[in-house]
Protein backbone atom coordinates (compact mmCIF):
# COMPACT_ATOMS: atom_id res chain seq x y z
CA UNK A 1 0.00 0.00 0.00
CA UNK A 2 1.43 3.08 -1.06
CA UNK A 3 -0.89 5.32 1.33
CA UNK A 4 1.37 5.76 4.59
CA UNK A 5 -0.08 7.19 7.37
CA UNK A 6 2.39 6.56 10.27
CA UNK A 7 5.45 8.81 10.71
CA UNK A 8 8.49 7.52 13.42
CA UNK A 9 8.70 10.00 15.80
CA UNK A 10 7.04 13.40 15.61
CA UNK A 11 5.79 14.82 12.69
CA UNK A 12 8.52 17.94 12.07
CA UNK A 13 8.02 21.32 10.36
CA UNK A 14 9.51 19.51 7.79
CA UNK A 15 6.95 17.63 6.49
CA UNK A 16 4.11 19.89 7.42
CA UNK A 17 5.74 22.39 5.71
CA UNK A 18 6.23 20.37 2.53
CA UNK A 19 2.82 19.30 2.57
CA UNK A 20 1.82 23.14 2.42
CA UNK A 21 3.84 23.54 -0.46
CA UNK A 22 1.89 21.29 -2.19
CA UNK A 23 -1.58 22.84 -1.67
CA UNK A 24 -0.94 25.49 -4.32
CA UNK A 25 -1.86 22.69 -7.07
CA UNK A 26 -4.97 22.53 -6.37
CA UNK A 27 -6.34 25.33 -7.83
CA UNK A 28 -10.03 24.38 -7.64
CA UNK A 29 -9.55 24.45 -3.23
CA UNK A 30 -10.74 27.34 -1.51
CA UNK A 31 -9.98 26.30 1.80
CA UNK A 32 -8.32 23.90 3.72
CA UNK A 33 -8.57 22.77 7.27
CA UNK A 34 -5.44 21.65 9.11
CA UNK A 35 -5.71 19.83 12.78
CA UNK A 36 -2.56 19.28 14.87
CA UNK A 37 -2.28 17.87 17.68
CA UNK A 38 0.72 18.09 19.98
CA UNK A 39 1.21 16.48 23.07
CA UNK A 40 0.69 18.39 26.33
CA UNK A 41 2.74 18.94 29.59
CA UNK A 42 -0.22 17.20 31.19
CA UNK A 43 0.16 17.04 35.14
CA UNK A 44 -1.25 14.03 36.45
CA UNK A 45 -0.90 14.54 40.25
CA UNK A 46 2.67 15.63 41.66
CA UNK A 47 3.82 14.29 37.81
CA UNK A 48 4.63 16.07 34.49
CA UNK A 49 4.30 14.59 30.87
CA UNK A 50 7.45 15.16 29.63
CA UNK A 51 6.39 12.90 26.33
CA UNK A 52 3.96 10.02 25.00
CA UNK A 53 4.78 7.31 23.42
CA UNK A 54 2.11 5.97 20.47
CA UNK A 55 2.50 2.50 19.17
CA UNK A 56 0.00 1.26 16.74
CA UNK A 57 -1.42 -2.42 14.57
CA UNK A 58 0.27 -0.54 11.38
CA UNK A 59 -1.29 -2.62 8.72
CA UNK A 60 -4.48 -1.60 10.63
CA UNK A 61 -4.36 1.67 11.16
CA UNK A 62 -3.41 2.26 7.20
CA UNK A 63 -6.00 0.05 6.38
CA UNK A 64 -8.44 1.97 8.73
CA UNK A 65 -6.71 5.44 7.65
CA UNK A 66 -8.25 4.67 4.14
CA UNK A 67 -10.84 4.03 4.88
CA UNK A 68 -11.53 7.42 6.65
CA UNK A 69 -10.75 9.03 3.60
CA UNK A 70 -12.74 7.08 1.46
CA UNK A 71 -15.74 7.72 3.79
CA UNK A 72 -15.11 11.51 3.60
CA UNK A 73 -14.47 11.35 0.37
CA UNK A 74 -18.03 9.67 -0.20
CA UNK A 75 -20.02 12.40 2.43
CA UNK A 76 -18.40 15.62 1.04
CA UNK A 77 -18.27 15.82 -2.89
CA UNK A 78 -16.46 19.25 -2.32
CA UNK A 79 -13.68 17.62 -0.84
CA UNK A 80 -10.41 17.61 -2.88
CA UNK A 81 -8.35 15.63 -0.93
CA UNK A 82 -7.74 14.26 2.97
CA UNK A 83 -4.35 14.10 4.22
CA UNK A 84 -3.42 11.73 7.72
CA UNK A 85 -0.43 11.63 9.32
CA UNK A 86 -0.06 10.06 13.13
CA UNK A 87 3.26 9.41 15.09
CA UNK A 88 4.41 6.21 16.27
CA UNK A 89 7.21 6.01 18.61
CA UNK A 90 8.43 8.56 21.48
CA UNK A 91 7.23 11.99 20.66
CA UNK A 92 8.33 14.98 23.28
CA UNK A 93 5.78 17.69 25.04
CA UNK A 94 5.37 20.45 22.24
CA UNK A 95 5.97 18.31 19.24
CA UNK A 96 3.23 16.86 16.87
CA UNK A 97 1.75 13.62 16.60
CA UNK A 98 -1.24 14.21 14.48
CA UNK A 99 -1.57 16.44 11.23
CA UNK A 100 -4.98 16.38 9.23
CA UNK A 101 -5.31 18.19 6.26
CA UNK A 102 -8.63 18.67 4.01
CA UNK A 103 -8.73 20.75 1.14
CA UNK A 104 -12.29 21.42 -0.03
CA UNK A 105 -13.50 24.21 -2.86
CA UNK A 106 -15.60 25.96 0.49
CA UNK A 107 -14.19 26.53 3.27
CA UNK A 108 -17.17 24.88 5.61
CA UNK A 109 -16.75 21.56 3.73
CA UNK A 110 -13.09 21.79 4.31
CA UNK A 111 -13.62 22.79 8.22
CA UNK A 112 -16.69 19.87 8.82
CA UNK A 113 -14.80 17.37 7.35
CA UNK A 114 -11.37 17.97 9.15
CA UNK A 115 -13.08 18.19 12.18
CA UNK A 116 -14.99 14.61 11.32
CA UNK A 117 -11.65 12.85 10.09
CA UNK A 118 -10.45 13.89 13.96
CA UNK A 119 -13.11 11.82 15.56
CA UNK A 120 -13.10 9.18 12.90
CA UNK A 121 -9.14 8.86 14.07
CA UNK A 122 -9.51 9.25 17.88
CA UNK A 123 -12.74 6.52 17.14
CA UNK A 124 -10.92 3.59 14.64
CA UNK A 125 -7.06 4.06 14.39
CA UNK A 126 -5.74 1.28 16.38
CA UNK A 127 -3.12 3.02 18.17
CA UNK A 128 -1.94 3.49 22.00
CA UNK A 129 0.10 5.80 23.91
CA UNK A 130 1.47 5.83 27.36
CA UNK A 131 2.64 8.86 28.96
CA UNK A 132 5.77 9.14 30.09
CA UNK A 133 6.51 11.53 33.21
CA UNK A 134 9.71 13.77 34.10
CA UNK A 135 10.51 10.99 36.54
CA UNK A 136 10.38 8.24 33.83
CA UNK A 137 7.24 6.60 35.16
CA UNK A 138 4.49 5.87 32.58
CA UNK A 139 0.98 5.30 32.51
CA UNK A 140 -1.39 4.19 29.39
CA UNK A 141 -3.88 6.66 28.90
CA UNK A 142 -6.97 6.02 27.37
CA UNK A 143 -8.75 8.74 24.67
CA UNK A 144 -11.37 11.25 26.62
CA UNK A 145 -14.33 12.72 25.01
CA UNK A 146 -12.84 16.11 25.39
CA UNK B 1 -4.31 -24.55 11.96
CA UNK B 2 -1.70 -21.92 12.70
CA UNK B 3 -2.96 -18.29 13.99
CA UNK B 4 -1.26 -15.92 14.74
CA UNK B 5 -1.98 -13.31 17.81
CA UNK B 6 -0.97 -10.08 18.23
CA UNK B 7 -1.41 -7.81 21.72
CA UNK B 8 -0.77 -4.25 22.07
CA UNK B 9 -0.61 -0.99 23.97
CA UNK B 10 -1.16 -1.93 27.73
CA UNK B 11 -1.62 -5.89 26.90
CA UNK B 12 1.32 -6.38 25.25
CA UNK B 13 2.98 -5.07 28.47
CA UNK B 14 0.64 -6.86 30.37
CA UNK B 15 1.11 -10.25 28.90
CA UNK B 16 4.84 -9.44 28.29
CA UNK B 17 4.03 -11.02 25.00
CA UNK B 18 3.55 -8.75 21.51
CA UNK B 19 3.16 -11.86 19.54
CA UNK B 20 2.31 -15.61 19.74
CA UNK B 21 2.01 -18.32 17.14
CA UNK B 22 -0.85 -20.82 18.51
CA UNK B 23 -0.85 -24.36 16.10
CA UNK B 24 -3.68 -26.70 16.18
CA UNK B 25 -6.09 -24.27 16.56
CA UNK B 26 -9.19 -25.98 15.51
CA UNK B 27 -12.16 -22.43 16.32
CA UNK B 28 -11.99 -19.30 17.67
CA UNK B 29 -13.30 -20.25 20.76
CA UNK B 30 -10.70 -22.77 21.43
CA UNK B 31 -8.13 -19.99 20.53
CA UNK B 32 -9.65 -17.53 23.34
CA UNK B 33 -10.03 -20.29 25.80
CA UNK B 34 -5.69 -21.00 25.22
CA UNK B 35 -4.95 -17.37 25.24
CA UNK B 36 -7.34 -16.89 27.98
CA UNK B 37 -5.36 -19.80 29.94
CA UNK B 38 -1.72 -18.69 28.77
CA UNK B 39 -2.73 -14.94 30.24
CA UNK B 40 -4.89 -14.48 32.90
CA UNK B 41 -3.53 -11.04 33.02
CA UNK B 42 -6.37 -9.74 30.15
CA UNK B 43 -9.39 -10.57 31.89
CA UNK B 44 -8.33 -7.20 33.99
CA UNK B 45 -8.54 -5.41 30.81
CA UNK B 46 -11.18 -3.90 28.44
CA UNK B 47 -10.32 -4.93 24.90
CA UNK B 48 -11.45 -5.76 21.47
CA UNK B 49 -10.67 -8.51 18.61
CA UNK B 50 -9.42 -8.09 15.14
CA UNK B 51 -9.39 -10.71 12.81
CA UNK B 52 -6.92 -9.24 9.85
CA UNK B 53 -7.20 -6.01 10.42
CA UNK B 54 -11.27 -5.97 10.43
CA UNK B 55 -13.07 -6.00 14.39
CA UNK B 56 -15.00 -8.82 14.79
CA UNK B 57 -18.07 -8.50 16.56
CA UNK B 58 -18.58 -12.17 17.23
CA UNK B 59 -17.22 -15.38 17.00
CA UNK B 60 -15.49 -15.21 13.15
CA UNK B 61 -14.88 -18.70 11.45
CA UNK B 62 -10.57 -18.51 11.57
CA UNK B 63 -8.68 -20.12 8.54
CA UNK B 64 -5.27 -21.37 8.29
CA UNK B 65 -2.57 -18.18 8.95
CA UNK B 66 -5.26 -15.68 10.08
CA UNK B 67 -3.62 -12.69 12.40
CA UNK B 68 -5.49 -12.52 16.04
CA UNK B 69 -5.28 -8.83 17.94
CA UNK B 70 -5.93 -8.34 20.93
CA UNK B 71 -6.31 -4.35 21.21
CA UNK B 72 -6.91 -2.37 24.30
CA UNK B 73 -9.18 1.19 23.47
CA UNK B 74 -7.36 3.04 20.76
CA UNK B 75 -6.21 5.79 21.79
CA UNK B 76 -4.74 7.99 19.02
CA UNK B 77 -4.43 11.69 18.26
CA UNK C 1 -0.24 49.15 17.24
CA UNK C 2 2.30 45.92 17.28
CA UNK C 3 -0.86 43.59 16.10
CA UNK C 4 -0.47 43.65 12.20
CA UNK C 5 -3.22 40.95 10.57
CA UNK C 6 -2.44 42.69 7.23
CA UNK C 7 0.51 40.91 4.42
CA UNK C 8 1.22 42.79 1.58
CA UNK C 9 0.68 39.99 -0.89
CA UNK C 10 0.33 36.13 -0.73
CA UNK C 11 0.85 34.70 2.60
CA UNK C 12 3.87 32.94 1.75
CA UNK C 13 4.63 29.12 2.80
CA UNK C 14 7.67 30.34 4.43
CA UNK C 15 5.59 32.59 6.58
CA UNK C 16 3.31 29.69 7.50
CA UNK C 17 6.08 27.94 7.94
CA UNK C 18 7.27 30.18 10.42
CA UNK C 19 4.46 30.20 12.79
CA UNK C 20 4.12 26.14 12.70
CA UNK C 21 7.70 26.80 14.44
CA UNK C 22 6.60 28.71 17.22
CA UNK C 23 3.63 25.84 18.36
CA UNK C 24 6.00 24.04 20.49
CA UNK C 25 6.31 26.80 22.63
CA UNK C 26 2.71 26.17 23.45
CA UNK C 27 3.58 22.89 25.91
CA UNK C 28 -0.35 23.44 27.71
CA UNK C 29 -1.82 23.10 24.09
CA UNK C 30 -2.82 19.87 22.94
CA UNK C 31 -4.08 21.08 19.79
CA UNK C 32 -4.09 23.65 17.00
CA UNK C 33 -6.72 24.42 14.34
CA UNK C 34 -5.33 25.98 11.02
CA UNK C 35 -7.39 27.50 8.38
CA UNK C 36 -6.07 28.81 4.99
CA UNK C 37 -8.05 30.19 2.31
CA UNK C 38 -6.54 30.25 -1.27
CA UNK C 39 -7.45 31.84 -4.43
CA UNK C 40 -9.33 29.46 -6.68
CA UNK C 41 -9.78 28.90 -10.68
CA UNK C 42 -13.59 29.50 -10.46
CA UNK C 43 -15.04 30.14 -13.79
CA UNK C 44 -17.72 33.00 -13.88
CA UNK C 45 -19.62 32.29 -17.64
CA UNK C 46 -16.45 32.05 -20.50
CA UNK C 47 -14.03 33.67 -17.90
CA UNK C 48 -11.77 31.86 -15.39
CA UNK C 49 -10.18 33.56 -12.76
CA UNK C 50 -6.69 33.77 -13.12
CA UNK C 51 -5.61 36.35 -9.15
CA UNK C 52 -7.81 38.29 -7.00
CA UNK C 53 -7.03 41.67 -5.99
CA UNK C 54 -7.88 42.39 -2.35
CA UNK C 55 -8.00 45.66 -0.48
CA UNK C 56 -8.76 46.98 3.17
CA UNK C 57 -9.82 49.95 5.27
CA UNK C 58 -6.40 48.97 6.88
CA UNK C 59 -6.89 50.91 10.33
CA UNK C 60 -10.01 49.54 10.82
CA UNK C 61 -9.22 46.11 9.67
CA UNK C 62 -6.45 45.50 12.44
CA UNK C 63 -8.79 47.12 14.80
CA UNK C 64 -11.65 44.70 14.14
CA UNK C 65 -9.22 41.71 13.82
CA UNK C 66 -8.12 42.62 17.64
CA UNK C 67 -11.69 42.76 18.69
CA UNK C 68 -12.22 38.99 17.20
CA UNK C 69 -9.32 38.51 18.78
CA UNK C 70 -10.59 39.47 22.39
CA UNK C 71 -13.93 37.99 22.09
CA UNK C 72 -12.13 34.48 21.26
CA UNK C 73 -10.21 34.68 24.64
CA UNK C 74 -12.72 35.85 26.50
CA UNK C 75 -15.43 32.97 25.26
CA UNK C 76 -13.28 30.13 25.11
CA UNK C 77 -10.87 29.91 27.94
CA UNK C 78 -9.42 26.67 27.17
CA UNK C 79 -7.64 28.83 24.03
CA UNK C 80 -4.15 30.17 24.54
CA UNK C 81 -3.74 31.80 21.15
CA UNK C 82 -4.66 33.18 18.10
CA UNK C 83 -3.48 34.17 15.07
CA UNK C 84 -4.85 35.91 11.81
CA UNK C 85 -3.05 36.61 8.56
CA UNK C 86 -5.09 38.02 5.39
CA UNK C 87 -3.40 39.35 2.36
CA UNK C 88 -3.70 42.99 0.51
CA UNK C 89 -3.02 43.57 -3.03
CA UNK C 90 -2.75 40.51 -5.74
CA UNK C 91 -2.80 37.25 -4.79
CA UNK C 92 -2.48 34.21 -7.60
CA UNK C 93 -4.71 31.04 -7.89
CA UNK C 94 -3.34 28.50 -5.53
CA UNK C 95 -2.16 31.13 -3.41
CA UNK C 96 -2.83 31.63 0.05
CA UNK C 97 -4.84 34.92 0.93
CA UNK C 98 -6.23 34.18 4.07
CA UNK C 99 -4.31 32.07 7.73
CA UNK C 100 -5.89 31.62 10.89
CA UNK C 101 -4.14 29.67 13.63
CA UNK C 102 -6.13 28.97 17.11
CA UNK C 103 -4.17 26.85 19.90
CA UNK C 104 -6.12 25.27 22.84
CA UNK C 105 -5.37 23.01 25.37
CA UNK C 106 -8.05 20.31 23.84
CA UNK C 107 -9.15 19.76 20.00
CA UNK C 108 -12.81 20.94 20.63
CA UNK C 109 -12.01 24.51 21.40
CA UNK C 110 -9.85 24.91 18.74
CA UNK C 111 -11.56 23.49 15.75
CA UNK C 112 -14.81 25.86 17.21
CA UNK C 113 -13.17 28.58 18.02
CA UNK C 114 -10.90 28.77 14.48
CA UNK C 115 -14.54 28.06 12.32
CA UNK C 116 -15.40 30.84 14.67
CA UNK C 117 -12.92 33.26 13.73
CA UNK C 118 -13.11 32.46 10.59
CA UNK C 119 -16.69 33.47 10.00
CA UNK C 120 -16.21 36.54 12.05
CA UNK C 121 -13.38 37.86 9.30
CA UNK C 122 -15.61 36.94 6.77
CA UNK C 123 -18.42 39.48 8.34
CA UNK C 124 -16.55 41.82 10.19
CA UNK C 125 -12.67 42.83 8.46
CA UNK C 126 -13.54 45.80 6.02
CA UNK C 127 -11.85 43.99 3.53
CA UNK C 128 -13.03 44.13 -0.40
CA UNK C 129 -11.60 41.88 -3.63
CA UNK C 130 -11.96 42.10 -7.43
CA UNK C 131 -11.56 38.76 -8.91
CA UNK C 132 -9.06 38.84 -11.95
CA UNK C 133 -9.75 36.87 -14.77
CA UNK C 134 -7.44 35.68 -17.32
CA UNK C 135 -8.32 38.37 -20.26
CA UNK C 136 -7.39 40.54 -17.21
CA UNK C 137 -11.38 42.08 -16.77
CA UNK C 138 -12.05 41.76 -13.52
CA UNK C 139 -15.32 42.26 -11.37
CA UNK C 140 -15.91 42.87 -7.84
CA UNK C 141 -16.87 39.98 -5.64
CA UNK C 142 -19.12 40.09 -2.58
CA UNK C 143 -18.81 37.29 0.22
CA UNK C 144 -21.32 34.76 -0.45
CA UNK C 145 -22.72 32.18 2.42
CA UNK C 146 -21.29 29.11 1.26
CA UNK D 1 -15.51 71.68 10.40
CA UNK D 2 -12.92 69.69 8.02
CA UNK D 3 -13.71 66.12 7.62
CA UNK D 4 -11.67 63.29 5.65
CA UNK D 5 -13.70 61.19 3.52
CA UNK D 6 -12.97 57.67 2.09
CA UNK D 7 -14.37 55.13 -0.09
CA UNK D 8 -13.34 51.50 -0.48
CA UNK D 9 -13.89 48.92 -2.98
CA UNK D 10 -16.52 48.87 -5.84
CA UNK D 11 -17.21 52.41 -4.45
CA UNK D 12 -13.31 53.67 -5.08
CA UNK D 13 -13.84 52.72 -8.46
CA UNK D 14 -17.16 54.07 -9.45
CA UNK D 15 -16.68 57.84 -7.57
CA UNK D 16 -12.68 57.39 -9.22
CA UNK D 17 -12.19 59.10 -5.53
CA UNK D 18 -10.47 56.88 -2.54
CA UNK D 19 -9.99 60.14 -0.34
CA UNK D 20 -11.81 63.39 -0.43
CA UNK D 21 -11.75 66.51 2.30
CA UNK D 22 -14.82 68.09 3.11
CA UNK D 23 -14.20 71.44 4.75
CA UNK D 24 -16.99 73.33 7.00
CA UNK D 25 -18.92 70.69 7.27
CA UNK D 26 -21.51 70.99 9.93
CA UNK D 27 -22.93 67.67 10.80
CA UNK D 28 -23.28 64.26 8.96
CA UNK D 29 -26.67 64.70 7.69
CA UNK D 30 -25.04 67.87 5.50
CA UNK D 31 -22.02 66.08 4.58
CA UNK D 32 -23.87 62.81 3.79
CA UNK D 33 -25.93 65.41 0.99
CA UNK D 34 -22.78 66.94 -0.26
CA UNK D 35 -21.19 63.43 -0.86
CA UNK D 36 -24.97 62.51 -2.53
CA UNK D 37 -24.33 65.40 -4.53
CA UNK D 38 -21.02 65.41 -5.62
CA UNK D 39 -21.12 61.41 -6.19
CA UNK D 40 -24.49 60.40 -7.14
CA UNK D 41 -23.55 57.08 -8.54
CA UNK D 42 -22.87 55.67 -4.88
CA UNK D 43 -26.55 55.24 -4.83
CA UNK D 44 -26.66 52.36 -7.19
CA UNK D 45 -24.56 50.82 -4.60
CA UNK D 46 -25.04 48.79 -1.12
CA UNK D 47 -22.82 50.58 1.33
CA UNK D 48 -22.23 50.92 5.29
CA UNK D 49 -20.32 53.94 6.76
CA UNK D 50 -17.97 53.89 9.50
CA UNK D 51 -16.58 57.04 11.49
CA UNK D 52 -13.10 56.42 12.71
CA UNK D 53 -13.20 52.69 11.83
CA UNK D 54 -16.53 52.27 14.42
CA UNK D 55 -19.65 51.23 11.86
CA UNK D 56 -22.16 53.51 12.64
CA UNK D 57 -25.84 52.61 12.72
CA UNK D 58 -27.48 56.18 13.38
CA UNK D 59 -26.28 59.75 12.41
CA UNK D 60 -23.56 60.41 14.94
CA UNK D 61 -22.04 63.98 16.13
CA UNK D 62 -19.08 64.61 14.10
CA UNK D 63 -15.98 66.44 15.60
CA UNK D 64 -12.95 68.07 13.76
CA UNK D 65 -10.57 65.63 11.99
CA UNK D 66 -13.24 62.98 12.23
CA UNK D 67 -12.71 59.82 9.43
CA UNK D 68 -15.96 58.72 7.52
CA UNK D 69 -15.50 55.69 5.67
CA UNK D 70 -17.95 54.76 2.77
CA UNK D 71 -17.49 50.92 2.43
CA UNK D 72 -19.34 48.10 0.42
CA UNK D 73 -20.16 44.74 2.01
CA UNK D 74 -17.09 43.21 3.31
CA UNK D 75 -15.55 40.76 1.40
CA UNK D 76 -12.52 39.66 3.13
CA UNK D 77 -10.73 35.91 3.45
Amino acid sequence: MSYKILVNGPITRKIMSSILASLAKNTDAGGHSVFIGQVRADIRGAKRVRAIEYSAYEKMAETEAGKIKESILAEFNDVKSVEILHSVGIVMVGETSLFVLVSAGHRHHAIDACSRVVEMIKATLPVWKKEIFEDNSAMWKENSLD
Amino acid sequence: MEIQVFFFGVLAEATKTAFKHYRGVTSFEELKMRIGDDFPEISHYNYRIAVNNELVYEDPVLKEGDEVAYMPPFAGG
